[in-house]
């Protein structure tokens, strides 16, 4: 079976080339077929193999398939070929199983658009690139990819170019990207400076002998290599572009800028686990970043009133608690809460996407309302969505995968009280806007009048992401509780498993605690946005609290500080060495020249008794000469 | 014998600062000749009498007197004497002339420096001249020969006036000539 | 001998399609045509026998006749992987020139095909020439039909550009001219065999001192022709004010000889003294790096933009050369092929909208690609292309580069690498301010005509597949090793 | 003064040729310009003979000759000149001269 | 005086001859052609004699004569030179002056001064060549009087000509006091004895005005643009090459016999004045819009150039000297040949806009005009740049390094103007001034194909300068 590995990547690059090629030839109809069905088979060829994989591991670890040698040259060398363990299995399922349910539902969704086929091809560019990236068995191939899902992110936020937002948009997450990426490529420098190879088994062979724990390089390395993952998964510092990234259709927002990219980080970061652990200082490094960003993330989600950007600072809080759970060392849980959590807010995004497009693109959640009975399957699955991130106990996949995070940030070797209560207040924060959103949304009176109701095209991705942001918690229960581990037990082939600290409290007051906090979110929202909750509006007087809001609603004035700190300046230099400062030079020296030519013409005045005076001055010149001589 | 050479040069200096100085071409031209003869004269006490007649008969003669006849021809008189008055105030010749001094005292310091060398007294005389000039230096002769061809084809040329193809400043006089 | 008839042909050509203007403009194009891709075709015969060859270091064909005996001028021409690999871009990216000036030129044509064939012939000529004046003689060539394609066809500040450019080459030639001299009598007056070849002078030995200034002297005609901020003034107003084909020959293959000249002249016979300079050339490179990035961010002037650009990736060139690891000099191969796709390509794209347009200011430009979708895609991919996205050629380029500067330079390695910033920032500045956006022009235009859609589809293949099987060319290059195996 | 010095003579011959050359600088008659010359080239004939004699060679004297020679030849252009001048410009004055120049 | 001297002496004569014959002929009122037609088989007579008396050099007829290789190289040229000058002069004369005989006699005096210089080993001699050349000159270039400016331009010539030869002799005058001998050798070895005395040095110094005024070398310069401009254009082509090749010989032989090159002041002096004829003329040419004085000023930076071969005083410079003359000469004429065809009767095609867009118009003579100002410019695949890359070789090999920098980057400024004429041949606003009709189909035809042979010639050269190398050098090794 493994030997069709190289088809799980090739079809959806089949997929784009013809739709690229032969786009505006081709019937809708069809374009829909080739783009969806493309990626549809990959997702069947994905399952075959995964379940190949989990019938027989291969006693290697990984299923890997060398396709060309891609360079070779003394030291360095490169293939083009695939690898398949656990991590990178659990990743391609979810690519190819979310990536074909959100085709699907784009095949409706845009199919108003003009530029059909575009649209196709950049997202199988996009599923062929991710896959490349999580298949790769060397770090050079995986930059490919890595850099490939970035250009398609930008086509794809950009993919309505004419509005100037979007393209800006656009720029704006490329190039902030791009600023990870560097660093991570200079981690990858150093990596082959120290190690003297990218390929990532050897690397992972290779590092514990090579370096001690804590080292200074294999540190440094780690730290580039994870501010590759911050650029790329939008976390503090670099997390800004996120939320305007929204401007994009909203399927690429649930495909990429939900489900997968955005946690292209979480899987370099788990891929180089050994790294990793060999550094603490990089491990803290992580832990705290994930905390903070889940933090502040969260709480500028409580005050948008975009649904799509509620949801993406949504989307950078969630992956800040895979940041740090694997920051905290907890590798299955955060690969787990990868897991759930693709599910759930592709979920959420695709409903949203049909929100909008129902109510003629309005995004303003105040303007919505009341769509409870108009859209009954869409309020739904919303609803199960918001639930699984609010991690309403027990029913939601979210629960399963947050609880194990908050339980980990307090108990694992990395784990810290302060991790564990930021994690908490995010468990609140996320639990409030949930509610927030379900009851602004489809709650009170309607603002807006719907137009026509999607169709089942787009209602069926719904269901059946609903159905398994419900289900995928149970395949991994706490195991206080009940004992069941299927995927930690999968993702553990490929992880080491989460080492604990020696005296910790009973994991059940945790849990107990979590619930409580989550529920409490939940009452809050329920409390201050069921109906008028005076409170509000008393809020709403007080300035400061305004202030603060706004501060909030700007996402923390990131924005702001770096176009002080960085745009301006670059502007300002670019500006005023417009036309290149170093041409004046050669310019002064030609008008040098062509002063000395009128200065000397002068003495071309004709003048014979000037001529004669001349050669006298020669004369004296040569006898001065000799008498000084 | 020197002080002879001493007086004539003097008046030869003497004279040749008249000529540049002089306003009336006629004027200059006399003393030109006066300072060619001074100067024949310094040739006969530096002992070389062939050189002195024909200074005398060929300067002072036939190239002065061309001269004169060109200076006549044109009648140039009164209008130039006017002209090279106005023309000759102190800005006009101090310059020049500070520059030439300087270049007089140069060479002035350049010949001092020389060990002094005594000037033998013997004549040489025209035979001499005579036999190397028909004897090693035949080829010059003829030479100069084309030399003064030249001069006189040059000049016969250019002397003459044509009267067809009028030049644009005789256009603009039709009246001359 | 075969390198000979190389030249021939295109000298011949050029000589023949003037000729055949007179009759028909058409029959001259053809002729141009014919030619060049004779010489493409003989390459590439050539390079399957090469591939053959035993070992890719020696030089395989070595031919030698006398000249100038007197003064131990000989007319001797050699090729080893290097001078072929890029022979066979000077050809395949002539064909492209001729082709993207096949309607562009109006007027004139036969002798615009004379000049664009006998800068052709001059350039291969340059990478084959194993003896220095020879080479000299090349060398200058190249340039005075370049001259004269700027200053007919150009743009309206051409003359200006014109004397720029020439100026500025002349400069460093006549300086190279000197140190050629210089050499040739240090080296006869050790051997007592007065020769301009290149093998023999090889075997130089000079006082540290000498050889350092005469290395300068190549060095700065080289760096002029890079170009080395900051001696990259010419380059600018040379291919904005160029005509499509000139800026593609300019930027595709000027640049290059270069680069070919350090590598083969400046390392192999001043081994030390480069050494020595190393620190200096590659700050020079990578300040070129980042110079030639800001600047290109704040051109409005689509053409000058993309020359700037090339400035930025030429220092990539400086850096890879004098950082002596044998992986950088790889890189610098493959930027040197691959910058000159990508940017050829660019110029190319600049010229059709300019056809379109009748401007270069890509404040007048915006919402191209709803007008030509086609286009749009090119042009992202070669905008990526210089941006160094993988999967093509330029990001094994940088890569290798950087990588192996890392290894020597690792501070400059990084500072280089910001490189890769700015070159998104720019590149995205550029489509965003060309493609994307309301049209602001009124006239209808048309989306790429089959003849650009072919010159487009070769470039973007050959990018794309040197970006994913660059091994042939590494392997042909592999030898160069020797060059860079100096480590200081 | 009994004995007589080269230099001496030497420097007779260079007074008269700096007179000369000073008057071909303050001279703006043509006319004139063409006497200074001649006393330069007079001067150089007295340095001549002033050799010649000092060596007891005829050569010097020869020399002489030679360069009356050239001046005959030279000043008969050179009056053939002036007339010209004179009939196309009016004027002798070499400042009028000054059609030629940049 | 044995008749082996007498056969050395024999192109000398035979170029003497010329004059008197065609005094001759003029007596007889014959016709123009006729003279040019004679003319031209003297010279070509005088080429054969000197092709015949080849194997009797070197012979040295005392006191004043030594003919030997190099002098033999130096007179070729000359006579080169004047065939090539005699050609162009028909069309340009037969349109202009109802007398053009004279010119002839004149032309062919002002050689045999050249020539008498190449040979000259004695003051004397030296003296009458220069004179002769001056003379013949003064006429010459105020030949066609009625011009507007041919007169002022003679006069000028022959005020500063003169004002030099005064130098000149003053210096003879010098040298000869202090020495006792006026022949190059007998100096020499005098020198040898009593050393270099300032007298002798004042001597050295006053005779380079007068070589530096022939050769228009700064700061003796300022004349050269006014007199070009003035002359007519065959007489302007004569300036250019055979007086200054004549007077080059004259001063490498005297620089050769006495070893100039060992008085450091002589080399100082004759450095600066290369630097700064260098500089001086490339940046006067810079915005010249008068072709003819913009080749004036190009030619005070060639013979800047020059000195740089003649510094070395050595073999090698000599060697280099007499290529760049010969690459010089050729690519000068080839100029002044497009010049003299251009020219209208009316006046002289000297404006740059006569020759906007004449690539157009008249391609061939366009190119030819093209390729001589790219040799100028010492452009490879052109006579100009060997004979640039012999100087410095020659300079490189003494290791002069100031000057060969200050070569190198004056030609680059000297680029431009180069530069700006070939941009006005290929503008493509196209003049609207008329190409004078040719005159005599014949010599019209003659003067048209010697053009493109020169043209050839100039690529020759550039191309493949073996063959003319050993000429020089096989002539050369007869001393």
């Amino acid at each position: 079976m493994q030997q069709y590995l190289y088809l799980i990547p090739l079809l959806p690059l089949l997929g784009f080339l013809v739709l690229s090629m032969a786009g505006k030839h081709l019937s809708r109809s069809l374009i829909a077929g080739i783009g969806a069905g493309s990626i549809c088979a990959s997702a069947l060829i994905a399952l075959f193999i995964s379940a190949r994989f989990l019938q027989s591991p291969p006693e290697t670890g990984a299923y890997t398939q060398v396709l060309w040698q891609w360079f070779h040259t003394d030291k360095l060398s490169a293939n083009i070929s695939l690898r398949m363990d656990a991590l990178s299995l659990v990743f391609i399922c979810i690519i190819t199983f979310i990536g074909a349910l959100i085709h699907i539902y784009s095949i409706a969704f845009m199919h108003a658009d003009r530029d059909y086929a575009r649209f196709f091809a950049s997202m199988n560019l996009f599923v062929c690139a991710m896959l490349t990236l999580v298949m790769a068995d060397n770090l050079v191939l995986m930059y490919l990819g890595w850099e490939g899902v970035g250009l398609c992110s930008y086509l794809l936020i950009g993919f309505w170019y004419e509005t100037p937002a979007n393209y800006r948009a656009a720029n704006k997450a490329f190039v902030i990207t791009r600023i990870g990426d560097t660093a991570m490529i200079i981690g990858l420098f150093l990596l082959f400076k120290e190690l003297g190879t990218l390929y990532i088994p050897d690397i992972l062979a290779k590092a514990p002998q090579q370096f001690s724990s804590g080292a200074a390089s294999v540190t440094l390395i780690a730290l580039l290599l994870l501010s590759g993952g911050i650029g790329k998964s939008a976390q503090l510092p670099l997390q800004t572009w996120l939320p305007d990234a929204m401007a994009g259709p909203s399927p690429v927002s649930a495909l990429i800028h939900a489900a997968t990219m955005v946690t292209a980080g979480v899987y370099l970061i788990a891929r180089m686990h050994i790294l990793f652990e060999l550094s603490p200082i990089a491990m803290q490094v992580t832990a705290i970043i994930g905390a903070v960003t889940l933090f502040i993330a969260g709480c500028s989600a409580m005050v948008q009133t975009d649904i799509k950007r509620i949801l993406a600072y949504s989307t950078i809080s969630q992956i800040g608690y895979m940041f740090l759970a694997l920051g905290v060392g907890a590798w299955s849980a955060a690969i787990f809460h990868f897991f759930t959590h693709a599910f759930f807010k592709a979920l959420l995004f695709l409903a949203a996407g049909a929100v909008i497009e129902t109510l003629h693109h309005e995004h303003d959640i105040f303007k919505m309302g009341g769509l409870r009975k108009k859209m009954p399957v869409i309020f739904y699955t919303f609803t199960i969505g918001a639930a699984a991130l609010a991690a309403l106990p027990l029913v939601t996949a979210g629960f399963f995968s947050k609880d194990q995070i908050l339980w980990y940030a307090w108990s694992a070797n990395g784990g810290h009280p302060v991790l564990w209560i930021l994690a908490l207040m995010g468990a609140f924060i996320t639990a409030f806007y949930s509610t927030r959103l379900i009851l602004v949304v489809f709650w009170g009176d309607m603002k807006t009048t719907p137009g026509h109701l999607p169709g089942s095209a787009m209602t069926i991705p719904l269901v059946i992401l609903a159905f398994f942001s419900v289900a995928v918690g149970w395949i991994e229960w706490p195991h206080n509780i009940l004992h069941v581990s299927l995927f930690s037990g999968l993702v553990q082939q490929a992880l080491p498993a989460t080492t604990l600290k020696s005296v910790l409290p009973p994991e059940i007051v945790f849990q107990f605690i979590a619930v409580v906090v989550s529920l409490l979110g939940i009452y809050t929202g329920y409390v201050l946005y069921y109906g008028q909750s005076e409170l509000l509006i008393r809020w709403k007087q007080s300035d400061d609290l305004m202030n603060i809001r706004h501060f909030l609603y700007k996402g923390w004035k990131f924005d702001q500080l770096y176009d002080t700190l960085l745009v301006r300046p670059f502007l300002f230099i670019t500006g005023i060495n417009k036309s290149d400062v170093s041409d004046k030079l050669y310019t002064a020296i030609a008008n040098a020249n062509l002063y000395l030519n009128r200065i000397f013409s002068v003495s071309q005045n004709g003048s014979l008794r000037w001529y004669v005076t001349g050669v006298l001055i020669g004369i004296l010149f040569i006898i001065t000469l000799q008498l000084l001589l | 014998m020197s002080l002879v050479f001493y007086i004539s040069s003097f008046i030869a200096i003497l004279s040749t600062v008249m000529v540049i100085t002089r306003y009336q071409p006629i004027h200059a031209l006399l003393y030109l000749v006066v300072s060619f003869l001074a100067l024949a004269v310094t040739f006969l006490s530096l002992g070389a009498p062939f050189a002195a007649a024909l200074q005398v008969i060929v300067y002072a003669g036939a190239i002065v007197v061309l001269f004169i006849f060109v200076v006549m021809m044109l009648n140039l008189g009164k209008q130039t004497a006017q002209q090279e008055k106005e023309w000759l105030q102190l800005r006009a010749w101090l310059g020049p002339s500070i520059l030439s001094l300087v270049l007089l005292a140069e060479m002035a310091v350049l010949l001092l420096q020389d060990v002094p060398t005594e000037m033998p007294a013997v004549v040489v005389t025209p035979k001499q001249v005579s036999l190397s000039l028909y004897g090693e230096y035949i080829i010059a002769v003829e030479l100069i020969g084309f030399l003064l061809m030249t001069g006189i084809v040059g000049a016969a040329h250019i002397g003459k006036h044509k009267k067809k193809s009028l030049h644009r400043f005789l256009q603009t006089y039709p009246n001359l000539n | 001998m075969i390198l000979i008839w190389i030249i021939c042909i295109l000298l011949a050509g050029g000589i023949l399609s003037w000729l055949a203007a007179q009759r028909s403009p058409l029959l001259a194009k053809w002729i141009a045509l014919l030619a060049v891709t004779a010489d493409l075709l003989i390459m590439c015969w050539l390079f399957s026998v090469y591939k053959a060859f035993p070992d890719n270091t020696s030089w395989y064909i070595n031919y030698r006749a006398t000249w100038i005996p007197a003064l131990g001028i000989s007319f001797h021409v050699a090729m080893d992987g290097f001078s072929h690999v890029l022979l066979l871009l000077t050809f395949f990216l002539g064909i492209l020139a001729l082709l993207c000036s096949w309607k562009e030129i109006k007027e004139k044509t036969g002798f615009f095909f004379f000049n664009l064939l006998w800068t052709l012939a001059g350039i291969s000529g340059v990478f084959v020439a194993m003896d220095m004046i020879l080479f000299y003689f090349c060398w200058e060539v190249m340039l005075i039909p370049m001259y004269f394609l700027i200053i007919l066809w150009g743009d309206a500040r051409r003359r200006y550009a014109g004397y720029k450019f020439f100026i500025f080459t002349q400069v460093g030639s006549l300086l190279m001219l000197l140190s050629i001299l210089a050499l040739y009598f240090v080296h006869g007056d050790q051997t007592g065999q007065y020769t301009y070849d290149y093998f023999s002078l090889l075997h130089t030995a000079m006082d540290p001192a000498i050889a350092k200034w005469i290395m300068l002297g190549f060095l700065i005609a080289f760096a002029i022709k890079l170009p080395v901020v900051p001696f990259h003034n010419w380059l600018p107003d040379a291919h904005g004010e160029a005509p499509t084909a000139g800026s593609l020959i300019l930027a595709g293959l000027l640049l290059k000889t270069g680069a070919y000249g350090i590598i083969r002249f400046v390392l192999p016979l001043f081994p030390e003294s480069a050494v020595a300079i190393a620190p200096v050339m590659i700050l020079f490179g990578v300040a070129g790096i980042i110079y030639g990035a800001l600047l290109a961010f704040s051109q409005t002037d689509l053409k000058r933009l993309i020359a700037y650009t090339s400035v930025s990736h030429m220092g990539f060139v400086l850096v890879g050369v004098f950082s002596f690891n044998n992986i950088a000099m790889q890189g610098v191969v493959m930027q040197i092929l691959t910058h000159g796709l990508s940017t050829g390509a660019l110029f190319v794209m600049a010229g059709m909208i300019k056809e379109r347009l009748h401007t270069r200011d890509i404040d007048r430009m915006g919402g191209m690609w709803t007008a030509m979708p086609a286009m749009g895609g090119i042009a992202i991919l070669f905008t990526m292309a210089s941006a160094g996205l993988p999967a093509l050629g330029n990001f094994i380029a940088e890569f290798f580069v950087l990588l192996g500067t890392f290894a020597s330079h690792p501070v400059f390695s990084i500072v280089g690498s910001l490189g890769l910033i700015l070159s998104a920032i720019y590149s995205l500045r550029m489509l965003q301010k060309v493609f994307m956006g309301q049209q602001h022009f009124t006239e209808p235009v048309k989306d790429i005509s089959t003849r650009e859609l072919l010159i487009m589809a070769a470039l973007s293949i050959s990018i794309v597949v040197l970006g994913l099987f660059p091994q042939p060319v590494i392997d042909t290059v592999q030898h160069l090793s020797k060059y860079s195996s100096v480590t200081p | 003064m009994s004995t007589l010095h080269a230099h001496t003579v030497l420097i007779v011959a260079a007074i008269l040729f700096v007179l000369g050359l000073a008057g071909v600088l303050t001279r703006k008659n043509i006319i004139f310009m063409l006497l200074s010359i001649e006393i330069m080239l007079n001067a150089a004939g007295l340095a001549f003979v002033a050799a010649g004699s000092r060596w007891q060679q005829p050569d010097g004297q020869v020399m002489y000759l030679f360069i009356l020679a050239m001046t005959a030849a030279e000043v008969s252009v050179a009056l053939a000149l002036v007339l010209q001048i004179q009939h196309q410009h009016k004027t002798l004055d070499v400042e009028e001269l000054k059609e030629l120049k940049d | 005086m044995n008749e082996l001297q007498l056969s050395a002496l024999l192109p000398f004569m035979v170029l003497a001859m010329a004059s008197i014959v065609l005094i001759l002929l003029i007596a007889f009122r014959l016709s123009h052609t006729v003279i040019q037609v004679v003319g031209f088989l003297m010279m070509c007579l005088v080429v054969f004699a000197t092709w015949y008396v080849r194997d009797v050099l070197p012979q040295e007829i005392p006191p004043l004569f030594i003919v030997d290789g190099q002098a033999a190289v130096f007179t070729g040229l000359i006579i080169f030179s004047v065939l090539v000058i005699g050609l162009f002069s028909y069309i340009y004369f037969e349109e202009r002056e109802e007398n053009p005989k004279e010119y002839y006699i004149l032309l062919f005096l002002a050689t045999l001064g050249a020539a008498i210089l190449t040979i000259s080993q004695h003051f004397i001699s030296l003296f009458i060549g220069l004179e002769l050349l001056s003379v013949s000159l003064y006429a010459l270039i105020a030949y066609l009087r009625n011009r507007n400016n041919a007169v002022e331009a003679g006069m000028k010539y022959l005020v500063l000509a003169a004002l030099s030869s005064a130098f000149l002799l003053f210096g003879m005058a010098l040298i000869y006091m202090e020495t006792g001998s006026m022949k190059f050798s007998d100096i020499a070895a005098q020198q040898a004895l009593i050393g270099s005395t300032p007298l002798f040095l004042l001597g050295l110094g006053t005779i380079t005005v007068a070589i530096g005024f022939k050769l228009a070398l700064v700061p003796f310069h300022l004349w050269a643009a006014d007199v070009y401009q003035g002359a007519p254009s065959p007489v302007t082509a004569f300036i250019a090459t055979i007086s200054k090749i004549g007077t080059f010989a004259m001063l490498l032989r005297f620089a050769q016999s006495i070893h100039l090159q060992q008085y450091p002041l002589a080399i100082t002096i004759f450095s600066v004045i290369a630097i700064a004829s260098m500089v001086t003329g490339n940046i006067l040419a810079l915005q010249q819009r008068n072709l003819k004085r913009l080749l004036a000023y190009s030619s005070i930076a060639h013979f800047g150039y020059l000195l740089v071969a003649f510094l070395p005083g050595n073999d090698a410079g000599t060697e280099a000297a007499i290529f760049y003359l010969t690459a010089y000469a050729v690519t000068l004429l080839s100029a002044f040949g497009v010049i003299i065809l251009m020219s209208s009767r009316q006046r002289d095609a000297e404006d740059l806009h006569t020759y906007d867009g004449l690539m157009w118009k008249r391609p061939i003579i366009a190119t030819i005009l093209a390729i001589s100002l790219l040799s100028l410019a010492g452009i490879p695949l052109t006579a100009g740049f060997l004979a640039k890359f012999f100087v410095l070789s020659a300079g490189v090999h003494q290791s002069v390094w100031l000057p060969l920098i200050v070569l190198v980057l004056s030609s680059v400024i000297g680029l431009y103007y180069y530069l700006r004429v070939i941009n006005a041949l290929f503008s493509t606003t196209v003049s609207t001034e008329a190409i004078p009709e040719p005159v005599h189909p014949f010599f019209y035809v003659s003067t048209y194909v010697t053009l493109v042979i020169m043209a050839g010639l100039i690529c020759w050269l550039g191309l493949f300068p073996g063959f003319t190398l050993q000429g020089i050098r096989a002539f050369l090794s007869l001393h």
